[in-house]
Parts: C-alpha cells; structure tokens; sequence
C-alpha cells in the first residue's frame, strides 16, 4: 500500500520502490526525522500519537489530491507513530514524475499540507525527563452546508 | 441519543480518558458536544469550546448535527510530520 | 566517501547513510531516472560518458560550494556512468539539514549545478536502432585573468 | 612543446579519436591548441573554435598559456543528471 500510518520502523528503500514508472525520470524522497533539540531544548525521544483510522484516510486524500494536482506522478507516504528515538523516521514521502521540477514541489507541498492536516500529534521528551505536546495547526475544517 | 467521544493527545491529558459515551438530546450539534463536555469541569473546562471535530473520521463544522452512533474525535492543533 | 563517478549501479539507501545528523530533522534524496522516452522517442538505454577524475573533481567542488551556501548542512551525490537501461539511476543526490526548506533548496539547486556544470555527455540509444548525443549546456567557465 | 589533448563525446566522434598530442609553439594558448586541432580538416574541422576547454582537469578561459605536459580537454556541451 502507498499510504500507511504504521508503528513499525519506515525503510525509506522500501518506500521508493512504490514510485516510479518507466515514463518517469525523477524521483524525490523526503524523510522526517527525530532531531536531539528543538527550541534550544535537549530532545530525548518524540511519542507521535495519531488518530490512527482517520489519518490513514486523510494521508489517502492529501496524496489523491497531491497527484490529481499533477496529473501522472505517483506518490507514496508513510508516518510512524510510537515512541522514536533521535534520528528515527517519522515521515517518508516519495515522489516520481516525467521532470524534477513537479516531483519537488509535489513533495515539498505534501509535507506541508500533512503538517497542516494530518490527525497526529507529538509530544516530545527531554533530556531533563521533563514531555510536552508541541504546539500544532488547527486543521482546516469544511464551512458548515446551508 | 448517545454518542462515543475520542478524545486524543493533549485534549485527553487534559479528559483524563480516550473516550467517553455522551448522551444528548436528539438534534444535538457537535458544538452541543463539546459544551456537554466542557460542563463536567475540571480539566473538562479547559478543552477549547472551538476545538476542532470530527464526525466519523471526517473534520466537520461545529454546527454539524449528529447522529445515534456517530464517532466523533476533538482534535487538538496538529502537528505531524 | 560523499562524492562518487561510479560504473557500478547507485544504491539510494546507501546514498542516504552518507547524511543525517542528530541535530538534522529532514532528509532529501533525488534520483535521476532513465526514461522510456525523450522529445518524443522512444528510448532503450542512455550511454552516459564522463571525463571522469575531472568529474569527481567538478562534482565535489559542486558539493562544498553548495555546503558553504548554507553551513551545516550535509550532502552526498553519486553520478554513474556507462550503459544504463530504462528505470536505471544515473544520478543520486541526498542532503540533510536541520529544517526542511533547506534540504530541498540544497538538493534543488545542486541537481541544477551538475547538469550545467559536470563533465557528463549523455548519449541516447533508441528503439529504432539510432543514437544520438544529447544537446547540453555550454558550461560556464572563468573570465581570463588580466 | 608536446599537449595531451582528450576528446570526449561528440568531439571525440568526430575527431575519431579520443586522445592526441599536439605540438605547439611555446606559449601557445588554448584557443591556439583548438585552432591547430581544427586546421586537421574533416571532422576535427567541425569541432567550433569556441569549444569549452579544462586545463590539468579545471575549466580554462581559451586565453589561458599553455605548458609542456598539460593535459587539455575539449568539453561539448555537458548533459549530465
């Protein structure tokens, strides 16, 4: 499957190999990953809690839409939830497409658009023992129907 | 009616509980809900009357009515990636 | 070692281990691809031809100029040559920094250095049996010295 | 004074070689070297006077003096990615 929410460790080869097509001459991969520090605070590890069943449906409309965005390119992407430690993958997008340029910008804007709409969370544990739920988006929500 | 209530990350800290079965008047409004549940006080009352909703996996406008069986999450500011 | 010409086939995923840092969060890889087709024919392979110590050469200078451009950022690139086939990676560029928007500006521009400025010819082979060099980029080269 | 020019792709292709040694006057410049090259005839003719030219593996402006054992490339048009 090309869109998954998982508690397992992402294999960023793995997530590759669901792009691409003999039409395709460009691939971009994008990889999220736990940094040691955030807002000059010493980071430990980040639990990424989501709303499992509906982020897997909404990461299925934000890459329908991404690749309705520009018709051709094929997209997969994966974000893991769980406890990850400094230097583990929470997010891989890859992208494949005819040219380089539309596979950059189709994967620079999904990244945004999961960070903006996405039902997951984190809370990040520091050094010192001390956690915190980092502060987020609101997601956009549909105007109320008339 | 009665309606089950996810509650998640920095909103079930603050519940002290995932979830939560919440009866209501038929006709009731998502806003409804969140009201309902911000009146059992405590760290209830600190969960955003404008807190973000979803009805059945969907985000949905606070004034969307629901229904007998409806699963409906409050979901705190995102922030994924 | 960060900067390869290679005859041998890129393993992105090894590409990728050349990067990261614990202080980094994002992880950018693109891969060129060897399409089925170009300017409206159809391609069996690409011959890919390099002046090849001077390419390393070019190519790492490439890589410490775009590593200057934004300081602590990392960068890994593989350029392969001889006979690729449809699907086939002939270029691999993995950048790693602290945020996102420079991992993507850094590996964006430095796929566009390469091609303007590396010492590679690219010679396609199409189904119909003919081939042909590709048109290039003349590259830019120092102002004589007064 | 002896230069070791190499010639790549299209150049190569046409000069049907892709390796020479040309002999120069001393202080000849690139540009002389291509000029010699071309004054072969054939394809080496077709080879433009404005080539890109790298000198000991470094890109040169065509006034550059050349020196006994440089080694002195002609460079067409780069396409690589």
């Amino acid at each position: 499957m090309a869109v998954r929410i998982t508690r397992d460790a992402i294999d960023p080869a793995a997530v590759l190999t669901r792009v691409g097509a003999s039409e395709h001459g460009a691939e971009v991969l994008f990889l999220g990953v736990v940094r040691d520090h955030n807002e000059g605070r010493a980071v430990a590890s980040i639990r990424y809690e989501a709303y499992e069943a509906m982020a897997e449906r909404v990461l299925a409309t934000l890459v329908a839409e991404a690749e309705a965005r520009r018709p051709g390119i094929r997209i997969a992407a994966v974000h893991r939830v769980g406890e990850l430690r400094v230097g583990e993958v929470s997010l891989a997008v890859a992208v494949s497409s005819a040219h380089r340029p539309e596979a950059f910008d189709a994967a620079r804007e999904l990244v945004e658009e999961i960070k903006r709409r996405l039902p997951v969370w984190k809370e990040e544990h520091y050094t010192d023992g001390e956690r915190r739920w980092l502060d987020g988006h609101t997601p956009p929500v549909p105007e109320a129907a008339r | 009616m009665r309606i089950r209530l996810l509650l998640f990350a920095l909103y079930r800290d603050l519940a002290g509980t995932s979830q939560l079965d919440v009866e209501l008047p038929p006709g009731a409004t998502a806003a409804m809900l969140v009201e309902a549940v911000r009146s059992r006080g405590g760290g209830f009352a600190r969960i955003p009357p404008g807190a973000a909703v979803a009805v059945n996996q969907e985000y949905a406008p606070l004034e969307t009515p629901l229904s007998e069986g409806d699963e409906v999450a409050l979901i705190p500011p995102v922030a994924g990636g």
